[in-house]
């Protein structure tokens, strides 16, 4: 066994480049237009054991993305009509919201390993972790979502005594925390993409850039659902128009996420996490046809709302599995860095000075 | 716990107004974490011993805190291990504090298709006795020709690579003395 | 990050990291050196370690993964001794079979069942399910997945190669890391030695550092809810003294000191084993500069990293954090921009 | 270890079993070492060696004979060494027939007692006087190392031929001897490709002499065969003709199994032995005290056992005090007489006939860790009473209840007459006292706690069980109750449980004197007037000056490589025996690179690195006046001062029981037939023909394929032993979880095992199953035109514990090696089967059908000389007509 002995990974890349003919110079950023179609590549695993943890989270997170999603669908709907002067709007708008928010409190509380430590999420504020953030999103926006429902009751409280007071006092109260409910919506919307992206998951990881595009859309998705389900059509038109934004969105952001991360775009078209997605899609679609032709039928505008709703839950579900799975296999770990690590060695040996290593992480 | 302290010591307020604005060290620790220390500093002694497993005699550290053993690591000193253990060696706190260690005396009576209980004493006692009867009924005084042979052949033991040069030492004289000559060990299996 | 073109550039001044998470003069920062060409796998690190940390039990299943019945890292198993055995050349050393009659080699198909022990393995939480088909191609050669690999002509004339590769695992304590970054009730916290520790009593179980972990390392404990990994002996270090693990390491391949003596130590014992003829040996998390700004436990291996279960170019996930904020603050925009659109556009 | 130029690990897993001693073969390693691991099965071991050698198990003399043969053949040898220190020159009697000449039997051989009759083989001239005689007796009583660790008998001077070029002298018969062992025949027989045997060979001899010295390194993968000593020998040969003995780097390293097995054969719970290897007296040859302290000493021989008289005498002194006078002899009419083999598997099969009452067992599980576990299983059921004191339930206590002989039907919990008594044991830390391990060296451990419940030390156990003795005897007239009650008995006591103190113990094994009770200082000391009494001479020194020698902790780092203030080693805190010959005849160091002890002409002493084991004030160039005996006899050059000669023997006149050199005979279990020999096994290997003990046949038997496949059986570093100690201990089960055997792929594939499937092992003995690990570790071999299959299985696991198994050690029989009865562990033959292993009385069938098929008729034992093979008639020079 000679001293000069290839180093080992050397044949793999003579074998690699001669397969696909020439090193594969991915754009920088851009992640490459075309599938990264080198052949169904060998690599080595220890007994195939993946080399990360799958998430430890279960479908609550899953559907936390849904109801996070659509309390700011909801806020912004109840916003758009505090502001417009749609108090059907308003009101569906507000009390979805107050529901969602809800919702993703006890979900987000029970998926915790110590669930009776919730509060420790507020014993610091750190920029650097998307649930640090996301939970002062919450913090914020939940209570404002609170107090716009709690003015809904208004009317229902009595005129006289400290009750009375609250009647008088509720209604711009509500208008300024629906307001705050919905400047924090955003956010809220889509701070949840940036917490998954920011994870080793690959295929998570890989989707940062569309991630966010796909939630938003959703979230205003399943706004648009709300409101084309609890208000009649003729004041639905500005939930129709939500949904369509909202689907354009989410359609335009799921195409790149499936057809531009090359292989670590696979998950998102395969199993279980390919169904859901394309069903997402499937209801999205017929959920805005339904709402632009069925502009008249209540029926037919509470069944595209629903369809709105059952679409951002199996997209939510969709790209949690996708996830889940890319951290299963080796593959979807090992290749794309054995690659990304080829062509730094290839750039180094093209020209070393210049090459000063990956961009320094950003000095967080 | 004033609030006053609750304020201070929340993190948050110790990002904002301390050295680890992002929250990832310094305010971060929690008063357990900034208490920690090692047990062995805080023992009540420390026995230097040798490992009980292979003959390569390795030294051993046994901290000892209100009576129970709580580490036991290698010991620095010693020229052969220079205070490493083997897997086995590292699990002598298991192995001398294992909950499958027995504590009491078990007898089975002949026959008997169950273990009993048995006091210490009694069962030293029973087996003196036992020793004394059995070595009577097979003690050999003479060979054919004559010659003094002064032992029993009724009685055989087994062990010892295991216990201490003292302990072999009264197991090899107390046998001798009874003329119980079958005594062997792991020495030569 | 593998890195061997590079001669072992005077390491930048240290980017330190306790210092940057606010620890007025923090001591040298600590770390491990894993001699792996000197780990004979008699594990001994994993017993000493769960002797003094207390670390429940990981399960009784012969996982038949050559000698390792541990698995891999879990919450219940803060080191983990990898065993595996390939039919390829060992540096120097003449091929042990060279000469006795010999079939196929039997590494892919045996690591092929072994990784078919998914079923619950009892080293619950955490021992990740395997994929056999991964697996059966554990020892395939780089490169040349048809033929077999070197050495094992499969001919009646005989099998040659062969090595023994035993390396012992554990949290990489990362110069940048990913756990640390993304939790969020401060539970993780670099120490004042540069090193990161969980608080047993601050974490919730939230589980975000498992996915965040580059490595797979931490994981969830499944009946106390808690996550857990190495501390480097966060205790014994601030008494002064040395690792259960690299105390009792009975031949020093597990080495525990200041990261940059370490580091100096990990370059000159590679260039001594390329002049005794193992040109394979090669360091493995010592670079400041890769992906996760170096790690406080770095390596020595004899092959790439894969093949131990090692990620070849770890990136810390929060490296590209400003980017997803921005990109998140784009859909944002365009979220209210779409719903402000949709009450003004249409009349009614 | 660590100041070796080669390293080479045969009959030993030393990464696995002795890991932490290994960090010295790695210490080595770094310092440029070349290690060598020879192994049938490619271990930890082998993986961070420079070089693995696979070999066929039970081969070792014929790889190792075939080094010799490379360095005679090339004149490679150490040539003043072996001139100066070993017996190379001296002439042998004319009467010696080499097993070469004579089909694998030397001269001497008396078929019907299937033992040598020595004087054959004695030096020239000495043939009647040298007290070879027959060795039968010597075979019963285990005391073949008898002669050679107490000098064979030898008196006066020998002839010697310093040119070494005289046919008979021992040089030459060396070489003839070996002359047949070349490369080829090593392939042909162990299995081993040529070009890797010579690496070895190269690499050996090229870093031994003056400036390079090598250790060899073995453990019970050598001692556990019918010629397990002969292996020892033949390494001994090796390295003595290197040069390599005495020497830094260099030297013979035994690494011993248990935390006190050097102790528990120095102060011996054996049945052969007296503490300081003084011999059990035996009826026929030591009827009077004179009689056996001749025995050990013989008069007119060179060497340190002269002084035997007073080692004896303070024996008996520390024994019975004041009654041993020297008019009763010190007492010599207490001690009992051997009559012939007291062994513990003799006596295992007489429990199975009844014959014996009570059984002791004491930290020891012979139900999974001693061969044969049916028959210990059997005998242990078949017993009056039992006393087990352990650390926990081990199988050998619960084998009535839950062992496998319960679910065949062969034992009846109800129709089981046993009585066991289970008494707790104190652990490690819960008592004090001294290990000695495998260097030698006594280490005193300090008691941390109490130890819990009833569990109590040995010593706390057999010092009240005496008293309770002595007590119920106290007033008896029976002249057999005198030894007991005449007894030194009356050791301190301390503590709530009234544990005895230790200390007081080892003062009574350091020595004193009988009138001040002062503690000797050496064993040089010991009087035998009766005014000292000695518990064990060899350990004379542990309590010199009244203090505890060794409780000794100096640091490590204080002191230079020997650390001598660390502990105490016997004898004298010498750590490295033999060490006079690391310096040349004239006193000077060989090389300055290998100096460690030397003659100071200045100081008119020697002096160095290490005790010198050598009088001190003895010059080099002394020569003993004509007649001297004893230590006195010993010229300056006489670096082996416990021989007869003070030489080194490459040639055993007697002491070795199975022939003066080395010969390969094949195991009593082999599928090969011996391709050196007509001789096919070791002739005078010691067999026991009874029914619950079949052999396995091998050629020239017949049926020999019915068991065609070789298995050997060694450690995990994760267990111990008989897996008491760690199939308890949860951190160390995780660690190896189930009872597995290793299969090679060829092997897998010939008999349709899979990897982590069920596979069962048959041997005339037993069945047993376990996981199947198809591993590319282990090899086929091509020996002698046949491919042969070798199986490994770890020999731990019984049905107690967390992690619970069959027992390996269950496929073995009783064939013990004929110098001191160690069974053969290491090697047999079985026939291996998918699936697992039928259970209930299918079991036994399914042993009867392999029996039936291989042809044993229960109660006999294979012909010890192979049919066919000349045996000339007793003690005359046999004329064998050439080689077989």
């Amino acid at each position: 066994m000679n001293p000069e002995r290839p180093e080992t990974g050397d044949r793999f890349r003579r074998f690699r480049d001669q397969a696909t003919g020439g090193p594969r110079e991915g754009r920088r950023g851009g992640r490459g237009g075309e599938e990264l179609n080198v052949p169904r590549a060998e690599f080595t695993s220890y007994y195939g054991r993946p080399v990360l943890k799958p998430p430890v989270w279960t479908w609550e997170i899953a559907a936390y993305l849904f109801t996070g999603g659509l309390a700011a669908g909801s806020s912004l709907l109840a916003a758009g009509g505090q502001v417009t002067g749609r108090p059907e709007v308003r009101r569906a708008g507000r009390i979805a919201a107050l529901g969602a928010v809800t919702a993703s409190a006890v979900l987000l509380v029970k998926d915790l390993g110590r669930p009776e430590r919730f509060h420790h999420m507020l014993r610091v504020a750190k920029p650097t972790s998307p649930m640090s953030v996301g939970t002062w999103i919450l913090t914020a926006y939940g209570p404002a979502a609170g107090l716009a429902a709690l003015a809904e009751a208004a009317p229902w409280l009595p005129e006289r005594g400290p009750l009375g007071l609250a009647r008088r006092v509720l209604p711009p109260v509500g208008r300024a925390a629906g307001l705050a409910a919905a400047a924090t919506a955003p956010a809220l919307g889509t701070y949840t993409a940036v917490l998954l992206a920011d994870t080793a998951v690959p295929s998570w990881h890989e989707a940062y850039p569309h991630l966010p595009l796909v939630f938003a859309g959703s979230a205003l998705a399943s706004g648009a659902g709300v409101g084309l389900l609890a208000v009649p059509p003729a004041q639905a038109g500005p939930a129709r128009r939500m949904a369509m934004a909202g689907a354009a969105l989410e359609l335009f952001a799921a195409h790149q996420v499936e057809n531009r991360l090359g292989l670590l775009g696979e998950p998102y078209r395969t199993g279980r996490a390919g169904r859901l997605l394309r069903a997402g899609r499937a209801l999205t679609a017929a959920g805005v046809a339904g709402a632009l032709l069925g502009r008249r039928s209540r029926a037919v505008a509470a069944l595209s709302g629903a369809a709105l709703l059952a679409a951002s839950v199996a997209t939510r579900f969709g790209v949690f599995q996708a996830g889940v799975a890319s951290a299963r296999d080796p593959k979807y770990t090992v290749l794309p860095q054995r690659e990304r690590l080829d062509r730094r060695r290839a750039a180094e040996a093209a020209d070393p000075d210049r090459w000063a290593g990956p961009a320094p992480a950003t000095e967080l | 716990m004033g609030l006053r302290d609750v304020l201070l010591g929340w993190p948050v307020y110790r990002q904002l107004t301390g050295t680890d604005p992002l929250g990832r060290g310094a305010a971060a620790q929690s008063a357990r974490s900034a208490g920690l220390t090692a047990r062995t500093q805080d023992a009540d002694r420390v026995a230097r011993s040798v490992c009980p497993y292979c003959a390569v005699g390795c030294g051993q550290r046994v901290f000892v805190t209100d009576n129970q053993v709580t580490q036991i690591e290698g010991d620095p000193d010693s020229p052969i291990s220079r205070g490493r253990l083997c897997p086995k060696g590292s699990a002598s706190k298991s192995l001398v504090t294992s909950p499958l260690r027995q504590t009491t005396v078990r007898y089975r009576r002949p026959y008997g298709t169950e273990w009993e209980d048995l006091d210490l004493d009694t069962a030293l006692d029973m087996i003196a006795d036992r020793i004394l009867a059995a070595r009577a009924e097979t003690w050999e005084d003479v060979d054919a020709e004559g010659r003094p042979l002064n032992r029993t052949l009724g009685i055989s033991s087994l062990g010892g690579a295991t216990l201490d040069n003292e302990e072999n030492y009264l197991i090899k004289k107390l046998f001798t003395a009874m003329g119980a000559l079958q005594i062997e060990n792991q020495a030569r299996i | 990050m593998v890195d061997q073109q590079r001669p072992p550039a005077m390491p930048a001044p240290a980017y330190d990291p306790a210092a940057e998470a606010g620890w007025a003069e923090a001591p040298p920062r600590m770390g491990f050196f894993t001699d792996t060409s000197v780990c004979i796998g008699c594990k001994a690190c994993e017993v000493a370690c769960k002797e003094w940390n207390g670390v429940p039990t990981s399960g009784l299943d012969l996982l038949g993964m050559s000698y390792d019945n541990t698995g891999a890292l879990t919450a219940n198993s803060w080191r983990h001794v990898a065993f595996v055995e390939q039919p390829r050349p060992a540096g120097h050393r003449t091929p042990p079979f060279a000469g006795t009659p010999t079939g196929d080699p039997v590494s892919a198909a045996s690591a092929a069942r072994a990784a078919g022990t998914t079923n619950p393995t009892g080293t619950d939480p955490g021992l990740p399910p395997g994929d056999p088909p991964a697996a059966a191609r554990m020892t395939e050669f780089l490169g040349m997945p048809a033929a077999g690999p070197p050495g094992r002509t499969g001919s009646a004339d005989g099998r040659s190669e062969f090595r023994w590769l035993m390396m012992s695992d554990v949290c990489k304590h990362c110069t940048r890391a990913g756990c640390l970054d993304v939790c969020p009730t401060g539970a993780l916290f670099r120490t004042e030695f540069g090193t990161v520790v969980v608080q047993e009593d601050i974490c919730n179980g939230c589980g975000y550092c498992v996915s965040a972990c580059p490595y797979g390392v931490i994981d969830r404990r499944a009946d106390d809810g808690r996550v857990w990994k190495c501390t480097l002996c966060y205790d014994r270090i601030g008494a002064g003294l040395t690792p259960a693990c690299a105390q009792a390491c009975p031949t020093e391949s597990i080495q525990y000191g200041p990261l940059d003596e370490l580091r100096e130590r990990a370059a000159a014992r590679v260039a001594t084993l390329h002049e005794r003829g193992v040109p394979e040996a090669r360091l493995y998390g010592h670079d400041p500069d890769d992906g996760v700004g170096g790690d406080g436990a770095f390596f020595l291996l004899l092959d790439e990293p894969e093949v131990y279960g090692l990620p070849p170019d770890p990136q810390v996930t929060t490296h590209d954090l400003p980017r997803m904020w921005r990109r998140a603050g784009l859909a944002a925009l365009a979220m209210a921009a779409g719903a402000a659109a949709a009450f003004l556009g249409g009349r009614r | 270890m660590a100041n070796a130029d080669v390293i080479v690990i045969q009959g030993s897993n030393m990464a696995e079993a002795h890991p932490v001693g290994f960090q010295w073969v790695m210490e080595a390693k770094r310092r440029g070492a070349k290690v060598f691991h020879v192994d049938p099965r490619f271990t930890r071991t082998s993986a961070v060696a420079d070089a693995y050698l696979p070999i066929r198990a039970g081969t070792d003399i014929a790889l190792l004979g075939g080094v010799v043969n490379y360095i005679l053949a090339n004149e490679l040898d150490f040539r003043e060494y072996v001139l100066a220190y070993t017996n190379a020159a001296t002439i042998v009697s004319d009467e010696f027939v080499d097993a070469e000449d004579a089909d694998g039997i030397f001269s001497g051989f008396d078929p019907e007692t299937g033992s040598y009759v020595q004087d054959s083989w004695q030096y020239a001239g000495h043939e009647r006087d040298s007290g070879g005689g027959e060795t039968l007796t010597e075979r019963e009583t285990a005391a073949g190392l008898g002669h050679e660790s107490h000098g064979a008998p030898l008196a006066g001077q020998v002839d010697r031929d310093e040119t070494l070029q005289h046919p008979r002298c021992v040089y030459q018969i060396l070489k003839r001897h070996f002359a047949r062992y070349t490369p080829e025949m090593v392939e042909r027989v162990c299995g081993l490709p040529q070009e890797k045997f010579l690496e070895l060979a190269r690499a050996w001899t090229e870093n031994s002499g003056r400036e390079r010295t090598g250790c060899l390194i073995y453990s019970v993968g050598w001692t556990q065969h019918t010629v397990g000593v002969q292996y020892i020998r033949t390494g001994a040969i090796i390295q003595l003709l290197l040069g390599n003995v005495g020497r830094p780097g260099g030297g013979v390293l035994a690494l011993r199994g248990h935390a006190s097995i050097q102790g528990s054969t120095d102060i011996p719970t054996l049945f052969n032995l007296l503490p300081g290897y003084l011999p059990m007296p035996h009826h026929a040859e030591h009827p009077s005290f004179d009689a056996w302290v001749n025995g050990i000493r013989h008069p007119g021989q060179k060497g340190f056992w002269g002084n035997a008289r007073a080692y004896a005498t303070s024996l008996l002194k520390a024994y019975w005090g004041d009654a041993a006078t020297p008019e009763n002899d010190f007492c010599y009419g207490y001690l009992p007489r051997l009559t012939g083999d007291h062994g513990t598997y003799r006596q295992v099969l007489d429990m199975i006939d009844g014959r014996i009452k009570g059984y002791f067992l004491l930290g020891q599980n012979p139900a999974v860790g001693s061969a044969h576990g049916r028959a210990q299983r059997l005998g242990m059921a078949n017993l009056d009473w039992l006393v087990v004191r352990d650390l926990f339930m081990i199988e050998s206590a619960t084998f009535w209840q839950r062992g496998p002989e319960v679910a065949t039907g062969e034992i009846v919990p109800e129709q089981c007459r046993t009585e066991v008594f289970f008494l707790p044991a104190a652990s490690h830390v819960e008592k004090e006292g001294t290990f000695t391990q495998t260097q030698r060296l006594l280490q005193w451990r300090e008691k941390a706690v109490d130890p819990p419940g009833d569990a109590r030390s040995e010593l706390w156990f057999f010092y009240h069980l005496g008293r309770r003795l002595r007590e119920k005897l106290a007033g008896s007239p029976l002249p057999r109750d005198r030894a007991l009650l005449d007894l030194t008995w009356d050791y301190p006591t301390h503590g709530p449980d009234a544990e005895p103190d230790a200390e007081a113990v080892l003062r009574e094994i350091n020595g004193y004197d009988t009138a001040t009770g002062r503690p000797l200082s050496a064993f040089t000391e010991a009087r035998d007037d009766g005014t000292t009494a000695v518990g064990c001479w060899i350990y004379t020194g542990v309590y010199a000056d009244g203090v505890n020698q060794a409780a000794r902790r100096r640091p490590g780092s204080e002191q230079d490589w020997v650390a001598a203030e660390w502990g105490w080693a016997w004898p004298a805190n010498r750590r490295t025996l033999y060490n006079r010959a690391s310096a040349d005849p004239q006193g000077r160091p060989w090389s300055e690179r290998k100096r460690y002890v030397w003659w100071d002409a200045a100081a008119g002493r020697w002096t160095g690195h290490d005790v010198p084991d050598f009088e001190l004030t003895k010059p080099p160039s002394y020569r003993p006046p004509e007649g001297a005996t004893g230590p006195a006899a010993l010229a300056g050059d006489d670096a082996f001062v416990m021989q007869a000669d003070g030489k080194a023997w490459l040639y055993a006149p007697s002491g070795v029981l199975d022939g003066p050199l080395p010969t390969h005979y094949e195991p009593a279990e082999s599928p090969m037939r011996n391709p050196l020999y007509a001789q096919q096994a070791n002739p005078t290997r010691k067999m026991y023909a009874h029914p619950v003990n079949p052999t396995n046949p091998s050629p020239p038997q017949e049926h020999s394929e019915v068991f065609p496949y070789v298995f050997t059986v060694s450690r995990l570093t994760e267990h111990h032993t008989a897996g008491g100690m760690s199939r308890t201990v949860r951190p160390l089960a995780e660690l190896q979880p189930e009872m597995f055997v290793e299969v090679s792929p060829e092997l897998a594939t010939l008999v349709g095992l899979t990897h982590l499937g069920w596979a069962h092992l048959v041997s005339a003995r037993a069945v047993i199953e376990a996981k199947v690990l198809v591993t590319d570790r282990l090899t086929p071999l091509r020996v002698d035109g046949r491919v042969i299959h070798q199986l490994w299985l770890p020999y731990h696991f019984g049905f107690e514990g967390l992690v619970t198994g069959d027992s390996a050690n269950d496929l073995f029989g009783i064939t013990l090696d004929p110098n001191v009865l160690i069974q053969e562990s290491k090697i047999g033959t079985c026939d291996v089967r998918p699936g697992r292993r039928p259970t209930g009385a299918a079991l036994r069938d399914l042993v009867e059908d392999y029996r039936t098929r291989a042809g044993i008729v229960p109660g006999t034992v294979p012909p010890a000389v192979t049919p066919g093979v000349p045996t000339g008639p007793a003690g005359s020079g046999g004329d064998g007509e050439g080689n077989g």
